[in-house]
C-alpha cells in the first residue's frame, strides 16, 4: 500500500558504530542496496527502508524486526550458502547476497500466508488429531507438510572451510562484556588472574553503548583498562556452554584465519554476566512489523543511526522505555502517546489492516494511529550458563523476573542477571565479583599444582577458601506484564499464541514440560530467550497458579546455536604406517585401512600373489601385528594367566601359539609368544587387538597380581615385521643371515632365533605357519625396515620373490583353515567352538576365563550342546563362492543352523572354500549343508573333516 | 648380485616429508620472533628403563615421575611411575645405560625405533600445543623440565619441556635479558610420526611455524 | 482363585465413556465453535489399592497398562511416575523404529513392535506421524559390511525387507552423503531397511495414555515411588528372592497391590533394589541433539556404527542426531561438549556440505545398559514383581510389543514366547542373547 | 568434560582415561559356583550415589586405580594412595 512508512538512515549520531566513509554494496532479495561498514544486516536493511524481513513459520505472517539483535526471531535470512543467519547480529560485508527465507513464491506475496486464514483450525497439536484415516494417505500428507519446513536452504556443495579449535586454561572466564562483566574482568586481572572476557556482540559495553555519551565514555575507558590489565578480549564470541568442572565452550566468530574457532577453556572460575534480555509483550497483533522492543529502537537510533518510525506509541513500564521515548523524540519521531504501564495503562492490540502497524488500541479502547509501537515491559534473565551448573532460577514477583538460585563455588554471576542498580553500582558489584573469582581461582590453582606431578612446586599451605562477602545488588520493583487482555503470539519462531497455550493446558498438557512438547513453544531457534517467561506466565494464568508454582523450564546448552563446522573444527584422524609404506606406495599397492593402519591389501592380483608364494617365495609386511616385549621373572605366570594353555615350561628359543579369552570365556585374541631369553619374551597379538591386550595384561598385573615382576612394553612399531613364506624362503633368508643356522634341525618349526639380517643387528626370526608354507617371520628394528625389505627383494630376485598383500594372506590362511578372531568368531564365541578345546588347560590353577571355560567344555561335550562349531566347508559346486555371512539353514526350511564366516575362491585348490559356524547337528564331517546365497537361491556344501583345506598334515610348513 | 650383507644399513626416520603443506601465514607474531620451528629428532637413541621402587637403579636415575634432568650428556625423563626414558646420542646413552645397576626387577628396552621424536621450539610453541593438546602449557603447570604424557592431535605422546637444556649439554646461557623460548620434545609411536608432524605444522600455521 | 482369575474379576467396572474422536471433522467443529478439547487423560485421586501398579509413565509403562486393559480386561491399574508422562527416555529418544536386528529372536520381537506402530494411529486414534522413510546403516569397513550382510541374511529369512546396497544406491537414497572414496571412513555399502523410519515419540506416549485412560487406567504424575513393599523374602526386611510383593510406598502414601511392574529406564536398578532384586544393569546417559530447521534434504534415516552417529531430518526440517552412550556410568543428564564435537565431526565426514547448519539444542537421557544389549523382561525372584527394564538405547522401538507381551505375561502368569530370551535368569545360566555378537550402535 | 583426579598425574580430562566400571572382587575360579561367577561378571550395584570404580589412565601414567565418585553429581572423593592394591582378592 502506498504511503506506508519506511525506516531510513538518520544523520550522524554521537554513539554510532558505523563508518560512513566505507560504503558496502549488497543485495537483498535480488535488489542492490548499500550500507556502511559496522552495519549489521538488520540495520542496513532498515536504513534501506525494509520493514518486512521474513514470514512466520506456520501461518506465514509478515514479520519485521522486533529485537533487531541476535535473538530476533523474525530476522533469519539466507546469506549465500549460509542458512538461518541472524541478521540482527551478522555484520554487513561487501558483496553479500542476502535473501529472505521461508517465503513462497516471494516475501511480498506469500501464498502460504493462506495458512493464516485457517489459523483457528490449526491450533497447537492439530497434526496429532488429523490425518489418522485413511492411514495410507498419511505418507502423502507428510510429503506435503515437509515442504512447509521453515528455515533456509543448505547448499550440499558447501565446503568445510577452515574451522579451528584451541584449548585454554584461564583462571577466570567472564561471559558478558557489559559494565559489570568488564569490571569483573579488570578486577580479576589486576588481582593476578589470567582472564578471558567474552562478549557476544561486536563491541564491549553492553547497554552503555546505546545509553548516554557519558555511558559510552565509561565503556571506552573500561575497554582500555581491560587491555592494559592483560585481559584476553574476545568480541563477537559467545560462551555457549558450561559443562562438567567448568569446561567452558566459547565460539569465536571473528578469528582472522578461521571461519570460526571453538575455544575449550578449563576455567578455574566462571563469571556469568550476560545482562538481561528484553521480553516481548503478548497482545493481539504483537507480531506485526512495526512492533519493536525498546532496546531495539534505542540500538537502531544510537548505534546505527536508523529511524525506526515516524509516529510512535510507547508502552513503558520502566526507565528503558522512558529512555526510548526520549531517544525517539531526539531524532524527530513523533511520540503520539506514552502508555505508562506503571500507571495501569495498557495496550490491547496493534492493528492493520495492512501488513504493518497502522494503529494501536489501548486498554481503555482508545485507538491511536501510528507506524511504530514500542514496548518496554521487563526482562528475561538468561540464566542458561547457571542452569548448566545445576542452578535453578527463582522467580521474584516484585521485580517480575527470575534470578539465579543458590550460590555455586566456581560459577559467580554479576550485572543485571543478579539485580538492578546504577552503572556505578553494577561496576562495583562486577569488581567485587572479579576479585572473588580471582581469589578462588588462586586457591583452586594451588590445589591443582600441589597434586600434579609435573607442575612447578607451590609453597605453603593451601589458602583458605574465600567466602562470598559481596554486597548484593538491589531489585527494582517492576509491574508483572506478560499478556494483555487479548491473545497474541508468545513464541514468534514457532508461531505459538497464548490461545494455543491456554487450549493445550485445558486438554491436560498443563505442566510446563508437557505444554512445551505439545505446542512446541520455546523449542524453536530462539530456544526460549524471548518466550519462556511468557509461556510460564500464560500457563500460570490458565491454571490459576503463580509463576513460582508453575516453575520454569531448564535451559539446555548451547546458549546460542553453534555451526557444525565450528564444533567439528579440524578433524584429526591419525593414520599409522609401517616403515615400508613408501615402498608399497611406489610399487602399486592398493591400500586398505585396518583400524588406524594403512597397509597394502594387494599389489594388483592377489590370486597370483598366492600362487607365487606357494610356488616360489613371497614377502608381506606384517608390521601392524601387535608386539609386546615382556621381561621379568614372572612372565610365565602372566602368560599362563592370559592364555588358556600352558606356559611355565616354554624353553628359550621356542615359540608357542595360544588363545586368550575374556572372563566370560569368549575368545579375545590369539597369537604366538616367543621366549628370547631367560626372562625375556616377545608376544604377538592380532593387529586390532594390540592395544586391548596390552591393557588387559596391565590390568592383571596392576590390579590382580601386583606381586608379579613383569614389565610389559609395546614394541609394535619399534619392530618392522616381515613374513617370508614359500618353498624358497629358507634359501632366501640364508643369503641374508650369516649368523643364524637355518638348518631345519637347528631351527625347527615354532622356534625363534636372534641375529643379523642384511647387516642389521638385533633381529628376531621365528618359524610359524599362518600361510601354511615354510615361513620365517622376521622382526627388525624399524629404522632399518625398509632396508631389509629391499635387501630381501634384491636377494630373492632369482628365487621368484614377490610381495603379497593382506588379501593373499587371508586366502592362504583360509586354505590352511586358520580362523581370524573377530571374523570367524564373534562376541559370543567361547573357546571350545573354535575347535581348539585341547588348548584349554583346566588343570592350571587360574587363567582368564577359566571358570566359564570349564562349564563351556562340559556344555560343548553334551549331546544337546547349543554352542556353535567352527568347521571347514566346501560348496558342492566348486565355482560357487558364498559371500561371507551367508546363512546356513535346515534344508527346505528357514531355520538357521549357522553361517559362513570366511569364504574365498582358492587359487591353490581351484575351488571355493569356507569356514563357518554351525550347530551341533550340522557339524559332523560329511554333513551336507544348505546355504542361502545372496540372490536367495540355495546351494549345498559339505562339512569337511579338518579345518585345513590344504596340506592338512602340515608337511609344507614344517619342512 | 650385490651382497646385501655388505650394504651398511642407514637409519631411516619415519618423517620422510618435512614440507609444510601450507605456507606459514603468521598472525600476531612479529617477524623477529618468527623462529618457531619443528624439527625431526627421531634418530636420537632412546632407552626405556623400568625399575621397581627401592632398586639401586631407581636411585641412580634419581628423577621423579613428571620431571627430567640432564646428566652425562643424556636427558633422563621420568615419563611414568617407575619408568624412565633416557635420550641422547648413541654413545652417551649406552655409556649411561651400561652403568645402571640391574639388581632387582629392572628392565631395558631400546625405544630408538619405537618412538619418533620431534622438537617444537619458539615463543609461541605453547600456543601451538594448546591447539592440539588439552593440557595446561603454562609455566606453572608445565615448567621447564616437566614431563607429561598426553594425547596430541589424537596420538598418544610423551612430552619433555626442556627450554634450557638438550641432550649433550645445557644450552649456552644467553644474555640475561633475552627471553628463552619454550622448547618441547614430543615423542610418539613411530607409525604415527608423519601424521603428527603434519598435524603440528598445520596447527602452527597461524603462528608461522616452519619445519626446521 | 489364581491371581489370573482374580485379575479377570476386576475387569469392566472402570469403563469410561469415550471422549470425542480425533479427526479433521472434529477439528473443524471445534474450530468453528472455538471450543477446546477435553482432557487427554483424567486427573483422579490416588486410591489405596490397585490390582496392578506400574512404576514409570513412559511408553513401556503406558503400553503395558493399555494392553492389560484392552487385551486382558484388567483395568484396575495405576501408573505412577515421579515426573510427568513421557519425561524420561520416551521423550528424549530420537524416535527411530526398525526391525532389522541380528538374531532371529530380536527380529521377531521388533517386527511385532513395528507392526503395532504401523497400526497405532488407527488403534489409538491419534496421528503418531509414523514416517516409513527407510533406514540405512552405513558400513565403512569390510568387517562392518560383513555384519550388514549377516543382518540382511537373517532378516530375509524372516521375511524382513532388508538388504545390503552399494554406494551408488546409497547416494541415490541420500544425495547429501559423500559416497566417494575420499573420506577417512568411506561408505562401502549400507544395510537398507525400507520399513524403518521415525515416529513422533510424544504422540505415542499421549496416545497410549489417552487410550488407557478411556479403558479406566489411572495416570498419576508426580507420584514418586519411595519403596516397594515385599514380604517373605530371604533378604533384609523380607525383600528379595522368595518374597512376594504387597504394594508400593509413594510420596502420596502406600498403595497395596499384588502386582508391581518396574517399567522405568534410568532408574531400573534403584526401583528393583527396593524389591531386593539385583540387575545386570549399568546406567549411562545417551545424548542427542537437534539443529535449526532448514529445507528438507535428507529423506531417510542414516546410521553409521563406525562413526557412532545416527541422523534423520524431521518434517519440520531439523536434523536430529544421536550417538553412542557416554563412556562412564552416571545418573547426571547434563550433557557434554565432547559429544557435540565428535558428533559434528562425524556428521561432516558423512555429509560435508552441512557445516553451516547450527546445532540448536542438546540433551541426554538415561539408558540402562545390559551385558548383551538386550532387555530384562518378565518374572523376577520376587513373586508379583515384574521387570521390563534394561532397554539400553532401543527402548522406544520396542515400546508397543513390550507392553503387549508384559501385559500377557502378567495376565496369564506365563512368559510369552517372544520375551522368553529376555528373562532375568539368563544371567545366571549364561545364555546371553546374541545381539551382543555385533551390536555397537544399535539404532 | 569431567576432570578425573588421577592419583599420579593430577586432574585429567576423562577422555584421557578408560572407564573400567564397578570394582568387584574376583571370585576364585576354582571354587565359585556358576551363579557366583556370573554375578561377578554381570551384576552391578549401579547406585545413584557413591560408587567405587576402576579407571585406567590411558593417555597419562597408564596406571589402574580405584576412585570413589558420586554418580548423581560426578563428584570424586578419597583419592587413593598411589600404588595401593586395587580391587582384587585381598
Amino acid at each position: 500500500m502506498s504511503g506506508e512508512f519506511k525506516p531510513s538512515r538518520l544523520g550522524p549520531q554521537s554513539g554510532e558504530v558505523i563508518d560512513r566513509s566505507a560504503t558496502i554494496r549488497f543485495t537483498w532479495d535480488s535488489k542492490v542496496m548499500t550500507g556502511f561498514a559496522g552495519d549489521t544486516i538488520a540495520s542496513a536493511l532498515m536504513a534501506n527502508g525494509v520493514r518486512i524481513v521474513s514470514r512466520s513459520m506456520k501461518y506465514h505472517r509478515p514479520r519485521g524486526y522486533m529485537t533487531a539483535d541476535y535473538w530476533d526471531p523474525n530476522g533469519f535470512v539466507q546469506v549465500g550458502d549460509d542458512p538461518n543467519v541472524r541478521s540482527g547480529h551478522r555484520l554487513l560485508e561487501p558483496g553479500m547476497t542476502i535473501d529472505p527465507q521461508n517465503v513462497w513464491p516471494s516475501l511480498d506475496h506469500d501464498v502460504k500466508a493462506a495458512n493464516g486464514f485457517v489459523g483457528r483450525f490449526l491450533t497447537a497439536g492439530f497434526y496429532y488429531k488429523t490425518f489418522i484415516r485413511p492411514q495410507r494417505l498419511w505418507p502423502a500428507f507428510e510429503k506435503v507438510l515437509s515442504t512447509f519446513a521453515p528455515g533456509g536452504t543448505v547448499d550440499l556443495d558447501t565446503p568445510h572451510r577452515l574451522h579451528d579449535k584451541r584449548y585454554a586454561h584461564p583462571d577466570v572466564v567472564v561471559a558478558g562484556g557489559g559494565p559489570a562483566g568488564m569490571a569483573a574482568a579488570i578486577a580479576a586481572a589486576e588481582a593476578g588472574a589470567r582472564v578471558m572476557l567474552v562478549e557476544h556482540e561486536h563491541h564491549l559495553g553492553g547497554h552503555l553503548l546505546w545509553g548516554s555519551d557519558e555511558d559510552r565514555a565509561l565503556a571506552a575507558k573500561m575497554r582500555d583498562a581491560a587491555d592494559v590489565a592483560g585481559v584476553e578480549i574476545l568480541t563477537d564470541s559467545t560462551v555457549t556452554g558450561r559443562y562438567e568442572d567448568n569446561w567452558v565452550s566459547i565460539v569465536q566468530r571473528n578469528h582472522p584465519l578461521a571461519v570460526e574457532r571453538l575455544i575449550k577453556a578449563r576455567a578455574t572460575s566462571l563469571v556469568v554476566a550476560p545482562g538481561l534480555i528484553e521480553r516481548p509483550y503478548v497482545f493481539a497483533g504483537n507480531d506485526k512489523p512495526g512492533v519493536m522492543l525498546s532496546g531495539a529502537v534505542r540500538r537502531m537510533i544510537n548505534m546505527y543511526a536508523v529511524k525506526p518510525g515516524s509516529r510512535a506509541v510507547v508502552l513503558t513500564a520502566n526507565a528503558d522505555g522512558d529512555a526510548a521515548v526520549a531517544d525517539l523524540r531526539d531524532v524527530g519521531v513523533e511520540v503520539a502517546r506514552v502508555v505508562d504501564a506503571r500507571a495501569g495503562e495498557n495496550v490491547a492490540s496493534a492493528n492493520g489492516p495492512g501488513r504493518t502497524v497502522e494503529s494501536v488500541t489501548l486498554g481503555d479502547g482508545t485507538s491511536i494511529d501510528c507506524d511504530l509501537l514500542v514496548t518496554a515491559v521487563g526482562w528475561t534473565a538468561p540464566t542458561s550458563l547457571l542452569n548448566m551448573a545445576a542452578d535453578r532460577p527463582v522467580y521474584d514477583a516484585t521485580a517480575a523476573r527470575f534470578f539465579p538460585g543458590g550460590p555455586i563455588d566456581t560459577v559467580l554471576s554479576t550485572g543485571g542477571l543478579t539485580g538492578d542498580g546504577t552503572v556505578e553500582q553494577l561496576v562495583e558489584h562486577g569488581r567485587a565479583t572479579g576479585r572473588l573469582a580471582a581469589e578462588r581461582s588462586a586457591v583452586a590453582k594451588h590445589r591443582i599444582q600441589a597434586h600434579t606431578a609435573r607442575a612447578a612446586p607451590v609453597s605453603g599451605d593451601e589458602p583458605a577458601w574465600p567466602h562470598d562477602l559481596r554486597a548484593a545488588l538491589g531489585r527494582d520493583p517492576h509491574p508483572e506484564l506478560f499478556r494483555s487482555t487479548t491473545h497474541g503470539i508468545v513464541d514468534f519462531s514457532e508461531d505459538v499464541s497464548s490461545k494455543d497455550l491456554v487450549g493445550a493446558a485445558a486438554e491436560g498438557f498443563d505442566s510446563v514440560e508437557l505444554l512445551k512438547r505439545f505446542t512446541t513453544a520455546t523449542m524453536g531457534p530462539s530456544q526460549g530467550k524471548l518466550e519462556t517467561v511468557n509461556t510460564v506466565a500464560v500457563l500460570a494464568e490458565a491454571r490459576g497458579e503463580t509463576i513460582e508454582e508453575v516453575g520454569t523450564t531448564v535451559w539446555r546448552p548451547p546458549y546460542a546455536p553453534i555451526t557444525l563446522g565450528a564444533l567439528a573444527g579440524r578433524i584429526f584422524e591419525p593414520v599409522r604406517v609401517s616403515s615400508i609404506q613408501p615402498w608399497h606406495e611406489a610399487n602399486g599397492a592398493v591400500d586398505i585401512l585396518a583400524g588406524a593402519w594403512k597397509r597394502p591389501e594387494h599389489y594388483g592380483d592377489p590370486a597370483a600373489e598366492v600362487m607365487n608364494t606357494r610356488t616360489n617365495v613371497g614377502i608381506i609386511d606384517v608390521t601392524p601385528l601387535g608386539k609386546l616385549d615382556l621381561q621379568g621373572p614372572d612372565v610365565p605366570k602372566l602368560l599362563s594367566q592370559l592364555y588358556t594353555n600352558k606356559w611355565m615350561q616354554l624353553p628359550v628359543g621356542s615359540v608357542r601359539y595360544g588363545i586368550m579369552c575374556a572372563e566370560d570365556g569368549v575368545v579375545l585374541d590369539d597369537g604366538v609368544t616367543a621366549r628370547l631369553g631367560d626372562e625375556h619374551y616377545l608376544m604377538t597379538t592380532t593387529s586390532s587387538g594390540a592395544a586391548t591386550i596390552w591393557e588387559w595384561a596391565e590390568n592383571w598385573l596392576q590390579t590382580e597380581h601386583p606381586e608379579w615382576q613383569v614389565h610389559v612394553t609395546p614394541v609394535t612399531t619399534g619392530l618392522c615385521s616381515i613374513n617370508i613364506a614359500g618353498p624358497n624362503s629358507r634359501t632366501l633368508l640364508g643369503r641374508l643371515c650369516p649368523d643364524i643356522d637355518l638348518d631345519p634341525d637347528a631351527f625347527p618349526y615354532m622356534h625363534v632365533r636372534t641375529g643379523t639380517v642384511a647387516g642389521v643387528d638385533d633381529c628376531i626370526a621365528w618359524r610359524i605357519g599362518f600361510t601354511g608354507e615354510l615361513s620365517y617371520e622376521i622382526h627388525v628394528p624399524s629404522g632399518y625396515g625398509l632396508h631389509v625389505w629391499n635387501a630381501l627383494l634384491d636377494a630373492g630376485a632369482d628365487l621368484g620373490i614377490k610381495p603379497f598383500g593382506l588379501e593373499a594372506q587371508r586366502i592362504m590362511r583360509l586354505e590352511k583353515g586358520h580362523f581370524i578372531v573377530g571374523q570367524d568368531t564373534d562376541g559370543l564365541t567361547k573357546a571350545p567352538s573354535t575347535g581348539l578345546a585341547p588348548l584349554i588347560k583346566l588343570d592350571k590353577d587360574d587363567f582368564a576365563g577359566k571358570a566359564e571355560l570349564g562349564w563351556a567344555l562340559d556344555e560343548f561335550a553334551s549331546a544337546e550342546s547349543k554352542a556353535p562349531r567352527l568347521v571347514a566347508i566346501q560348496p558342492t559346486d566348486p565355482t560357487v563362492v558364498p559371500h561371507e555371512a551367508s546363512q546356513i539353514v535346515r534344508a527346505g526350511t528357514n531355520e538357521i543352523l549357522g553361517r559362513i564366516t570366511s569364504s574365498r575362491m582358492s587359487p591353490t585348490l581351484g575351488r571355493s572354500i569356507c569356514l563357518g559356524q554351525v550347530a551341533i547337528d550340522a557339524a559332523a564331517p560329511g554333513t551336507m549343508l544348505t546355504i542361502v546365497l545372496a540372490d536367495g537361491t540355495r546351494t549345498t556344501a559339505e562339512v569337511m573333516a579338518r579345518h585345513a583345506h590344504f596340506d592338512p598334515e602340515g608337511e609344507r610348513l614344517r619342512g | 648380485m650385490v651382497d646385501p650383507n655388505s650394504v651398511n644399513p642407514v637409519f631411516e626416520s619415519p618423517i620422510t616429508s618435512t614440507n609444510s603443506g601450507s605456507a606459514g601465514t603468521s598472525i600476531g607474531t612479529s617477524a623477529d620472533q618468527a623462529a618457531l620451528t619443528l624439527a625431526d629428532e627421531s634418530s636420537l637413541t632412546k632407552t626405556l628403563i623400568r625399575a621397581e621402587p627401592r632398586t639401586k637403579a631407581e636411585r641412580q636415575l634419581d628423577v621423579v615421575f613428571g620431571a627430567s634432568r640432564l646428566v652425562d650428556g643424556v636427558v633422563i625423563s621420568g615419563q611414568r611411575p617407575s619408568e624412565w626414558l633416557v635420550i641422547g646420542e648413541a654413545n652417551d646413552v649406552s655409556t649411561f645405560v651400561d652403568r645402571i645397576d640391574r639388581e632387582g626387577h629392572v628392565s631395558l628396552v631400546d625405544h630408538t625405533h619405537s618412538r619418533a621424536m620431534m622438537r617444537l621450539t619458539g615463543l609461541d610453541a605453547s600456543r601451538v600445543l594448546e591447539k592440539v593438546c588439552s593440557l595446561d602449557w603454562s609455566s606453572e603447570m608445565t615448567p621447564n623440565g616437566a614431563v607429561v604424557s598426553a594425547s596430541v592431535a589424537k596420538v598418544g605422546c610423551d612430552i619433555v619441556r626442556n627450554d634450557t637444556f638438550r641432550h649433550g649439554s645445557a644450552l649456552a646461557s644467553s644474555a640475561p635479558t633475552e627471553v628463552i623460548p619454550p622448547s618441547y620434545w614430543i615423542a610418539c609411536d613411530r607409525s604415527f610420526a608423519q601424521y603428527l608432524f603434519d598435524a603440528i605444522l598445520d596447527a602452527g600455521q597461524e603462528f608461522g611455524l616452519l619445519p626446521a | 482363585m489364581t491371581l489370573f482369575q482374580s485379575l479377570r474379576g476386576s475387569m469392566k467396572s472402570n469403563a469410561v465413556s469415550r471422549p470425542p474422536r480425533y479427526s479433521a471433522a472434529g477439528l473443524l467443529v471445534k474450530g468453528v465453535k472455538q471450543e477446546s478439547w477435553p482432557r487427554v487423560w483424567r486427573d483422579v485421586p490416588l486410591k489405596k489399592s490397585y490390582d496392578v501398579v506400574i512404576v514409570g509413565g513412559g511408553v513401556h509403562g503406558l503400553a503395558t497398562a493399555y494392553y492389560l486393559a484392552a487385551n486382558h480386561g484388567i483395568t484396575n491399574v495405576a501408573i505412577v511416575d515421579k515426573s510427568y508422562l513421557g519425561s524420561g527416555g520416551s521423550g528424549r529418544n530420537t524416535a527411530i523404529v526398525r526391525s532389522n536386528y541380528l538374531t532371529p529372536e530380536g527380529v521377531a520381537f521388533y517386527d511385532r513392535s513395528l507392526e503395532l506402530y504401523n497400526s497405532m494411529a488407527v488403534d489409538l486414534n491419534i496421528n503418531v506421524m509414523f514416517s516409513e522413510r527407510g533406514h540405512m546403516t552405513l558400513a565403512h569397513t569390510d568387517s562392518a559390511l560383513r555384519t550388514m550382510h549377516w543382518r540382511a541374511e537373517v532378516n530375509k529369512l524372516q521375511n524382513i525387507d532388508s538388504s545390503v546396497i552399494d554406494p551408488a544406491e546409497v547416494k541415490k537414497l541420500a544425495p547429501s552423503l559423500d559416497t566417494s572414496s575420499d573420506p577417512r571412513y568411506p561408505i562401502l555399502g549400507a544395510l537398507y531397511h525400507p520399513p524403518g523410519g521415525t515416529i513422533r515419540h510424544d504422540a505415542v506416549v499421549w496416545g497410549y495414555a489417552r487410550a488407557a485412560d478411556h479403558l479406566g487406567v489411572e495416570m498419576h504424575q508426580k507420584a514418586e515411588v519411595l519403596d516397594i513393599l515385599v514380604e517373605g523374602g530371604d533378604g533384609p526386611d523380607g525383600k528379595g528372592s522368595g518374597g512376594r510383593v504387597t504394594g508400593v510406598r509413594t510420596n502420596r502414601g502406600d498403595i497395596s497391590a499384588p502386582i508391581v511392574v518396574n517399567c522405568t529406564a534410568g532408574w531400573a536398578t534403584l526401583i528393583s533394589d527396593m524389591a531386593g532384586v539385583k540387575l545386570p544393569i549399568s546406567t549411562r546417559p545417551l545424548q542427542a541433539a537437534v539443529t535449526e530447521p532448514v529445507k528438507v534434504f535428507l529423506p531417510t534415516v542414516v546410521v553409521s556404527g563406525s562413526l557412532h552417529v545416527y541422523v534423520s531430518q524431521t518434517d519440520r526440517g531439523e536434523l536430529v542426531f544421536g550417538a553412542s552412550v557416554d563412556p562412564f556410568n552416571t545418573y547426571s543428564v547434563r550433557g557434554s561438549l565432547e559429544f557435540t564435537e565428535e558428533l559434528a565431526g562425524h556428521v561432516l565426514e558423512l555429509m560435508p556440505g552441512i557445516s553451516r547448519m547450527r546445532l540448536l539444542r542438546q540433551w541426554a537421557g538415561l539408558c540402562d545398559m545390559t551385558p548383551d544389549y538386550s532387555p530384562v523382561m518378565g518374572f523376577t525372584p520376587v513373586e508379583g514383581f515384574f521387570c521390563d527394564v534394561g532397554w539400553g538405547t532401543y527402548g522406544f522401538k520396542a515400546g508397543p510389543v513390550s507392553g503387549e507381551q508384559m501385559a500377557e505375561c502378567i495376565a496369564t502368569q506365563q512368559t510369552p514366547k517372544l520375551i522368553e530370551p529376555f528373562k532375568l535368569s539368563r544371567f545366571s545360566t549364561g545364555e546371553l542373547v546374541g545381539e551382543k555378537g555385533a551390536a555397537a550402535v544399535g539404532h | 568434560m569431567l576432570l578425573v583426579p588421577c592419583p599420579h598425574c593430577g586432574p585429567r580430562n576423562a577422555s584421557d582415561l578408560s572407564y573400567k566400571g564397578e570394582s568387584h572382587a574376583r571370585p576364585d575360579p576354582n571354587s565359585a559356583t556358576a551363579e557366583e561367577w556370573r554375578s561377578y561378571l554381570y551384576m552391578e550395584d549401579n547406585p545413584a550415589g557413591w560408587l567405587r570404580e576402576t579407571w585406567y589412565c590411558r593417555s597419562g601414567c597408564r596406571r589402574f586405580f580405584v576412585l570413589e565418585r558420586d554418580t548423581a553429581t560426578n563428584e570424586f572423593r578419597n583419592p587413593p594412595v598411589p600404588g595401593a592394591k586395587l580391587g582384587g582378592k585381598a
